[in-house]
């Protein structure tokens, strides 16, 4: 039952809050309560349901690293779904937000909890396409073309799923996605579906090449979409991958290099863009575009063999249930600085600082925490040139701090109001921040295998509190800090010069060569395409030419005038004759 | 007559009857003709669902009449005929409805609604009929009544749509006709199911079973709308928009591919058509129809061209199925052959809506009509995605089962064919739901008034909201008991018994 | 011969007609009507009691006068007989029936037309006689009734083109008649006898049984208006009077026809070949197609059923290459006589019931406007349902869809030609179906059209609709009884000497 | 040469001269000539017929029939008169439309 209130409160809450006038007031609270069962199940131990009549025949259950990734979802909507109602509840078509907000919770909330390839499909393309709804919301004329972006992106990305799915189901004999990596590592082509569904999530994620609808769509969306867009909507593709992803049963080493080089060059490469961006939402986007490079890595790291699939991907979704609850506290948090005012102020700058420290690694936070233990996997695999994407992952740290500290920089040009008020989403927000670093850090949702896999005999605590692992999360800090004030006093016109009106490079970088490229190809190819058109809109069919027989004038004149003749005597007496002297002929 | 036998006869008759009574009713007797009209669907859909209930419970429904001592009419059920006939009596009476509201003070409705009933009748003893001929009987039948239905404009353009629509048809007919008296004299007479008649014969007779193979393929084609012989289809636009509906949901579209179907399943048999090779030309046309249809529907701008399009390229997906051997395709043809139906007349209903109470016929002005017909749209919108492939509505269902195939006989080109069509689908039709439910209305569209209680007259508004429902719960219960999906597994099941 | 049942159907079938022509001659012009109406419904009803007659008791025979062949007249009514009969009395009665109230409801100035009811007696008559002659000499005088009765029918209405055309029927006929006659006269020369029976039994292949076979042939064909020999049938039907057309079109032309196929299955066997039987097939296809290309492209209705009738006789024509064996093919093994035989038959009563209401049809359409032309078809739909009813329903016969007795001809042909191995006549079959549904399509397209202008009309009596939709009916419903049809036609029983032949191993070819 | 033959050929002949004269004359009454000529012909060959030995009696059938044959050709020439007539009475024309 509970199982399907999960998929189906969301549903209701979305029909409710979106035309009843009653729940489109109390929509926060509603929420909240559309996510309640889905944190419950992120929490319990369930077993598992299976519902034969729904779709074609549903089966849901969870794993650990699935539960993580449902908490954090759970989380991450009901708080924006707080944040929502009161953030939004002088917007006009609040309604039809609430409506695509409600729809996608419910697609997210599916695609975790489904264990069979059509449902898992059938909540994806929910939540992808209700967030349509989301990203298009504000109307402009940029989140127009985010939302056209992001569409034609999620319709690719769709098709390569489907295929993907098609493949594997049928080597897997199975609709169950759990067998899918087995069959994958057994099958003759399991890498190409692999593949097929690592292009096809890999949109969702945000992997290079495929992230660039991401800097425009989330930042295109309000606040609280933005959070469940980067925070937890991204992850679904991640979680896509995670069923698809062989960990532990191949080695499939050039997929894995290519993941892991892939990984870190958006890791890195992200921040360099980002850097460049002057809205503080579209700066985040690159961050998240940053730190799913590195779940991607990790991933890839997995395919190299040798690590069971149980202790990493846990480790994963724990990476991605801090980057997701931080990332969408930055999120909501852009909404802050303009509402917030007086002594709430601090309160803010604060929770924002953690949130930032969270998702750079910083000290004391969920950041290091899940870091190391990647750090772990990743020092005992026997990946060639491991050791310099250690490096590379202690730079990326350093990258996110610096991208980071630009975003807090954007977000004090924010004039602040005079009065001391406080929003009231501004509850949610701390809920959030909360909850966040509490089950980010609390041992409660890994195994015991696993805590032991990466800390050996000593505990969490002592992990947290130990010189030498916070020495490790501190220099990359320490590092920015510095750079930051030496840059500061030089008063290089690098810092002042930098970029606040319009960005360096436009969001969505990579968009504008493969347009160019298109609009190219389109001029090339011009006559041919004009050619098609007219093609196209013009009728073609078989009557045409049928017609121009029957309806031609010259047809109707043959045959009047042969009629004519065959009706003169003359003519008859030859036929009589010929008819005559051909019988006469057969007959002899 | 035994009781069984009669209740066949009653489910043709539930809508004959009220046909030619119609027929003989005054034009001004509204009531009468819409009560009569109305009696007739919901009987017959009570009809189709006791013999439902009864064919499950291990009852035979079998009619024969013998008209020469060869010749005979047959009337059997079985479960594809009857998931055609429970297709139709529902599909029906939802048009039914529509029709009276759509048609509402309109010119010759008396015969619009006598031949609209005669049309159900030969699409329902088409899914009933037990042997060749008594299929080709009702599909010509289904071609008389539905042409006053197409030219009931009765304006030029539809009076010229009516002669293309005829040749087309009546061509296709004569072609099927050749087919079935020559199978009839080198297989004598065969019922549906009879694949072994066929089988034993294809060691003598195999270059006049291909030839014959073909012939009536290319006569079912013309019905079924496959390259090149869907010329008919677009130019039949120009029916009122309930006999665009049914002609494309139930009626004369569906007629061709159930043919094709029966053809291919109940009279040669999948191991025979295999065996002698004739699937795949039927694929790689279809194949391109798919393709053709989608990139035509692509550059339309006119509301209904753009659906008219999509069925060419939607009702391939059937002979598609068919064309690919596998339990799975087979499940995805037959039950496509459903939910094509249900989608397809949903939008149909829409674009209706539209046009009858805005007048607007083209995409272009459908700008932000999504707030003024949240309803309709939304129907319209659930339609749509389901003929993109989107799951959990019902086209997913076919599509999935229908790429599971392809790839289950390594038919890898026929899954690249798939998605192409899906994504040209997303191309024509998102374009359209972005523009009712994203963009601002127009100017002039702002100062137009809601055009009573609802936002569309409530006979309108009914039948498509009923539709576009139907259309999410064929998805969203597909794996339910006696859903499409259930029964067409069952027939494929049931068919691949006898392979190997 | 003589020792089958006999009764006095046969010679009342011919009798009465005859008697009540002649004495509706002494009516003036009411009386004539009400004497003339009496007869053809004692006639018609005649006929088809007679028709069940024969499927109840067999073939019966009339010798008349008590006078035994070969010196007196002996009349057979065999199932072959009877069909035609039968047929002859439902039309007949329904255009009668039309006729009655067409001229009734016409201006009283028009008196000429009560000569229309005894002409139409003595036809009846004729064709009465024809059917139930069983020597040559008498099919010549009966067909030589019909003629002249069937041309006075015609130039009934006394206008020119009418008169042109009657003329030109009437020197056809008479050239088809007198060749029919030498024919006639080379083999009673060599044989000695007229009796169909005895002359099958008694002619030996050689140069006078052939000639008089083409001559005979050549003769009946221009009385049937087969292809090339077509060209005074479409001014004939089209220029006469609507119940008139209806009875040259439906009734008429089958006489010649009817002889034909008496002829080439009963007394020519010997001297028949598997070429010539091609040939005549060949004249068919090309008058099937000929015909239904023309009809497509008139502008006048009448015109147009006219040219239709050349199409569907020309399917009779299709069936002879099939009654004819190939050298060496066994007779047993000749599974498509029948399926001919029947295809052949069921198009005699389909065309005879569609072309029928055809007429019936166009006929109303010059009552209510005064001009056939095809364009005031215009919104016939709306203003006159029933015709527009009717004329859908028998254009739907003609083209052969199911499932009227069109279909059944046209299925059962192709059946044979599919049997026979002979399907390069398949094409031909489904073309002019095609063609066929072209032209009635055209109508019925122009049917559903809107009118261009308003449409003034004299109102049209309603019973002549019901007529024209009965007849339309007619060739539906004669589906229903095709089992027991088909068997009464194939029993052996009740089959005269030559059909019997047929259905046991066809008529062999020149070996 | 035996005397029917000769009576035989000539009403072949006799035959074909009417058929050429239907054909190729244009005007109304010398069509109805030639299919008088045409009758002429063949009652010609029946009553050659009526003696086909010169044994036995002559065959009266024959005879009877030539004179069933003639009152009939009479008929339909008369018939035909009556119609060329009448049709030079309406219009003045001797001739079919299309033929002049």
């Amino acid at each position: 039952m509970i199982w399907i209130l999960v998929i189906f409160l969301p549903l209701m809450a979305a029909l409710f809050t979106a035309f009843n006038p009653a729940g489109k007031r109390r929509s926060g609270l509603i929420f909240i309560i559309a996510s309640l069962p889905a944190i419950w199940l992120g929490l319990a131990d369930g077993t598992g349901v299976t519902i034969d009549w729904l779709i074609l025949g549903t089966h849901f259950s969870l794993d650990p690293t699935r539960r993580i990734i449902l908490l954090l979802t759970g989380i991450l909507w009901a708080t924006s779904g707080l944040f929502a109602g009161s953030y939004l509840k002088d917007d006009a078509r609040q309604g039809e937000f609430s409506f695509y907000y409600g729809a996608a919770m419910s697609g997210n909330f599916g695609l975790l909890i489904s264990a069979d390839a059509a449902s898992f499909y059938t909540f994806f393309a929910l939540m992808t396409f209700a967030s349509y709804g989301l990203v298009i919301h504000s109307g402009t004329p940029s989140a127009r073309k985010a939302a056209r972006v992001y569409l034609v992106m999620a319709i690719i990305g769709e098709l390569f799923i489907i295929s993907a799915l098609f493949l594997a189901v049928q080597s897997a004999g199975s609709m169950l996605l759990a067998d899918i990596p087995p069959a994958l590592a057994e099958a003759p082509n399991g890498s190409f579906i692999f593949l097929l569904g690592l292009i096809g999530f890999g949109v969702k994620v945000g992997a290079i090449p495929l992230y660039f609808w991401l800097p425009l769509a989330h930042p295109a969306a309000p606040a609280p979409a933005s959070a469940v867009l980067s925070g937890a909507m991204i992850k679904a593709g991640l979680v896509g991958w995670m069923h698809f992803a062989p960990i532990g049963l191949v080695e499939w080493h050039s997929i894995s290099l290519m993941m892991v080089g892939l990984g870190f060059a958006a890791a890195l490469g992200a921040v360099i863009i980002g850097l460049a961006q002057v809205d503080p939402k579209t700066n985040l986007a690159y961050s998240s575009i940053s730190q799913m490079g590195l779940m991607t890595a990790f991933l890839g790291v997995g395919l190299n063999g040798g690590i069971p699939a149980e202790l990493l991907l846990p480790a994963i979704a724990l990476y991605a249930f801090n980057h997701g609850t931080a990332k969408a506290l930055l999120f909501l948090g852009t909404a802050l600085p303009a509402k917030v005012g007086g002594a709430w102020r601090i309160l803010m700058w604060a929770g924002l600082g953690l949130g930032v420290l969270a998702i750079a690694g910083g000290p004391l936070t969920g950041g290091l925490w899940t870091k190391y233990m990647l750090k772990t996997f990743l020092g005992k695999t026997n990946l060639p040139g491991a050791q310099f994407f250690l490096l590379l992952l202690s730079f990326s740290a350093i990258g996110t701090a610096l991208l980071l500290s630009r975003f807090l920089h954007l977000l004090y040009r924010i004039e602040a109001p005079v009065v001391n008020k406080v929003p009231a989403f501004f509850l949610p927000w701390i809920l959030l921040l909360i909850a966040g670093g509490w089950w980010t850090m609390s041992p409660a949702l890994l195994s015991a295998e696993l805590m032991s896999h990466v800390l050996g005999e000593k505990g969490i605590i002592t992990f947290f509190w130990h010189p030498l692992t916070n020495w490790s999360a501190l220099w990359p800090i320490l590092i920015t800090a510095g750079s930051l004030v030496m840059a500061f006093l030089l008063k290089l016109a690098f810092v002042n010069r930098w970029p606040g009106e319009k960005p360096l490079v436009p969001p969505g970088d990579f968009l504008y060569i493969i347009l160019l490229a298109g609009y190219m190809v389109v001029k090339f190819l011009q006559k041919g395409i004009s050619l098609l058109q007219s093609f196209m809109q013009s009728r073609h069919s078989a009557e045409k030419i049928f017609y121009g027989i029957l309806d031609d004038k010259r047809t109707l004149q043959i045959s009047t005038s042969a009629e004519a003749l065959l009706r003169r005597w003359e003519i008859v007496g030859i036929g009589f004759f010929i008819f005559f002297l051909t019988l006469f002929f057969f007959l002899r | 007559m035994e009781m069984n036998s009669l209740l066949l006869i009653l489910i043709l008759f539930s809508s004959l009857v009220p046909g030619i009574l119609i027929l003989l009713l005054h034009e001004r007797q509204v009531f009468m003709r819409s009560f009569l009209n109305l009696l007739g669907a919901v009987v017959k859909v009570g009809l189709v669902a006791w013999v439902f209930a009864g064919y499950y419970s291990g009852e035979e429904y079998v009619f024969i009449f013998g008209l020469a001592p060869d010749l005979t009419f047959a009337l059997q059920v079985d479960h594809l005929g009857l998931l055609f006939a429970a297709l139709s009596a529902v599909l029906w009476l939802v048009t039914t409805i529509y029709a009276i509201g759509y048609l509402e003070g309109g010119k010759h409705l008396r015969r619009f609604f006598a031949f609209f009933s005669l049309c159900v009748t030969a699409s329902t003893g088409i899914a009933l009929s037990g042997n060749v001929v008594t299929f080709f009987v009702f599909y010509e039948f289904l071609t008389l009544s539905t042409y006053p239905l197409v030219v009931h404009r009765g304006d030029d353009i539809a009076v010229e749509a009516g002669r293309t629509y005829l040749w087309y048809t009546i061509g296709g007919g004569t072609v099927l006709f050749l087919g079935v008296v020559g199978l009839f004299v080198v297989a004598g007479p065969v019922y549906f199911g009879q694949t072994e008649i066929i089988a034993n014969l294809v060691a003598e007779n195999e270059l006049q079973l291909t030839i014959l193979f073909f012939i009536m393929l290319t006569g079912l084609a013309v019905k079924a709308a496959i390259f090149p012989f869907h010329g008919w289809l677009p130019i039949a636009m120009v029916a009122p928009a309930p006999v665009s509906a049914l002609l494309h949901a139930v009626a004369v579209v569906k007629a061709g591919a159930f043919g094709i179907v029966r053809l291919v399943y109940d009279v040669y048999g999948i191991d025979t058509s295999e065996q002698m090779n004739l699937l795949t030309p039927l694929a790689v046309f279809a194949a391109f129809t798919i393709i053709y249809g989608s990139l035509k529907a692509l550059f339309q701008d006119d509301f209904k061209k753009v659906l008219a399009y999509s069925t060419i390229s939607q009702l391939s997906y059937i002979a598609l199925g068919v064309a690919i051997t596998g339990v799975l395709s087979t499940t995805g043809a037959v039950v496509h052959l459903v939910h094509q139906g249900i989608m397809k007349i949903t939008m149909f209903f829409a674009a209706g809506n539209v046009a009858e109470t805005y007048g607007y016929k083209k995409i272009s002005q459908l700008n932000g009509i999504g707030r003024r017909m949240p309803l309709t749209m939304g129907a319209f919108t659930i339609a749509a995605f389901g003929m993109i492939g989107l799951p959990p509505i019902a086209g997913f269902v076919s599509k999935w089962y229908l790429g599971l195939g392809a790839i289950e006989a390594e038919s890898y080109w026929v899954v690249l064919v798939l998605l192409a069509s899906s994504a040209m689908n997303a191309a024509y039709f998102l374009p359209i739901v972005y523009r009712a439910w994203f963009c601002e209305e127009g100017h002039e569209m702002v100062h137009r008034r809601r055009p009573g209680r609802f936002e569309t007259p409530a006979l309108l508004l009914i039948p498509v909201v009923l539709t576009g429902l139907f259309s999410l719960a064929a998805g969203v219960f597909a794996a339910s008991a006696n859903s499409p999906l259930s029964i067409a597994r069952e027939i494929a099941e049931r068919l691949y018994l006898y392979l190997p | 011969m003589t020792d089958l049942p006999t009764s006095s159907y046969p010679a009342l079938l011919v009798g009465l007609p005859v008697l009540m022509a002649t004495i509706s001659l002494f009516f003036k012009s009411r009386g004539n009507a009400v004497a003339g109406l009496i007869g053809c419904l004692l006639t018609g009803g005649l006929g088809i009691v007679s028709f069940a007659e024969v499927t109840q008791r067999g073939t019966l025979i009339h010798i008349l006068g008590g006078w035994k062949p070969p010196l007196g007249i002996l009349l057979r009514m065999d199932s072959l007989a009877a069909l035609f009969i039968g047929i002859t009395a439902v039309v007949g009665i329904l255009i009668s029936l039309y006729a009655w109230w067409y001229f009734s409801s016409r201006k009283v100035s028009d008196g000429k037309f009560t000569l229309f009811w005894s002409l139409w007696l003595f036809l009846w008559a004729g064709l009465n006689g024809l059917f139930l002659s069983n020597d040559l000499f008498n099919l010549y005088v009966t067909i030589e009734v019909i003629t002249i009765t069937a041309v006075a029918l015609a130039v009934l209405s006394g206008r020119t083109v009418a008169l042109f055309a009657g003329l030109r029927y009437l020197l056809a006929a008479i050239t088809g008649s007198m060749a029919y006659l030498l024919g006639v006269a080379l083999l009673y020369g060599s044989t000695g006898t007229l009796d169909l029976g005895l002359m099958g039994q008694a002619l030996e292949p050689g140069a006078t049984a052939t000639f008089s076979l083409i001559i005979i042939t050549l003769g009946l064909m221009i009385k049937k208006a087969a292809f090339p020999f077509h060209f005074w049938l479409p001014p004939a039907h089209s220029s006469a009077l609507a119940p008139v057309s209806a009875i040259l079109s439906a009734l008429v032309v089958k006489g010649a026809f009817y002889i034909m196929l008496r002829l080439w299955t009963e007394v020519f066997g010997v001297s028949l070949s598997y070429a010539a039987g091609q040939l005549i097939g060949f004249t068919g296809a090309v008058a099937v197609i000929w015909g239904a290309w023309q009809a497509l492209l008139q502008t006048n209705l009448k015109m147009l059923v006219a040219y239709s009738s050349i199409s569907q006789m020309g399917y009779l024509l299709m069936a002879f290459p099939l009654l004819i064996l190939a050298p060496g093919v066994a007779s047993g093994s000749a599974d498509w006589l029948a399926p001919a035989w029947t295809g052949m038959a069921y198009q005699v009563m389909a065309h005879a019931f569609a072309k029928s209401s055809l007429f019936l049809s166009a006929g109303i359409i010059v009552f209510a406007l005064g001009h056939d032309r095809i364009e005031s078809l215009r919104d016939l739909v709306a203003w006159k349902p029933m015709t527009a009813m009717a004329i859908g329903i028998a254009g739907v016969s003609l083209i052969g869809l199911p499932p009227s007795g069109g279909f059944m001809a046209k299925w059962m042909l192709l059946k044979g030609i599919f049997l026979s191995g002979q399907w390069w006549w398949a094409p031909a079959v489904l073309l002019g179906s095609l063609l066929t549904a072209g032209y009635v399509f055209m109508l019925l397209r122009l049917a559903f059209a809107p009118a261009r202008e308003k449409i003034a009309f004299r109102p049209v009596p309603h019973i002549l609709q019901v007529c024209a939709l009965l007849l339309a009916l007619g060739s539906f419903l004669i589906v229903l009884p095709s089992e027991n049809l088909i068997q009464f036609l194939g029993g052996t029983e009740s089959f005269g000497t030559g059909i019997e032949s047929i259905m046991e191993g066809g008529v062999h070819g020149n070996e | 040469m035996e005397t029917h033959q000769i009576y035989s050929l000539t009403s072949v002949v006799l035959f074909a001269i009417g058929i050429g004269g239907v054909i190729m004359a244009k005007h109304f009454l010398k069509k109805i000539i030639a299919t008088i000529i045409m009758g002429g012909g063949v009652f010609l060959c029946f009553v050659s017929f009526a003696q086909r030995d010169a044994l036995t009696f002559a065959d009266p059938v024959p005879h009877a029939l030539v004179i069933t044959g003639i009152v009939v050709a009479v008929t339909s020439a008369a018939f035909a008169l009556s119609l060329a007539r009448r049709i030079h009475q309406l219009t003045g024309e001797k001739t079919f439309p299309d033929e002049k």
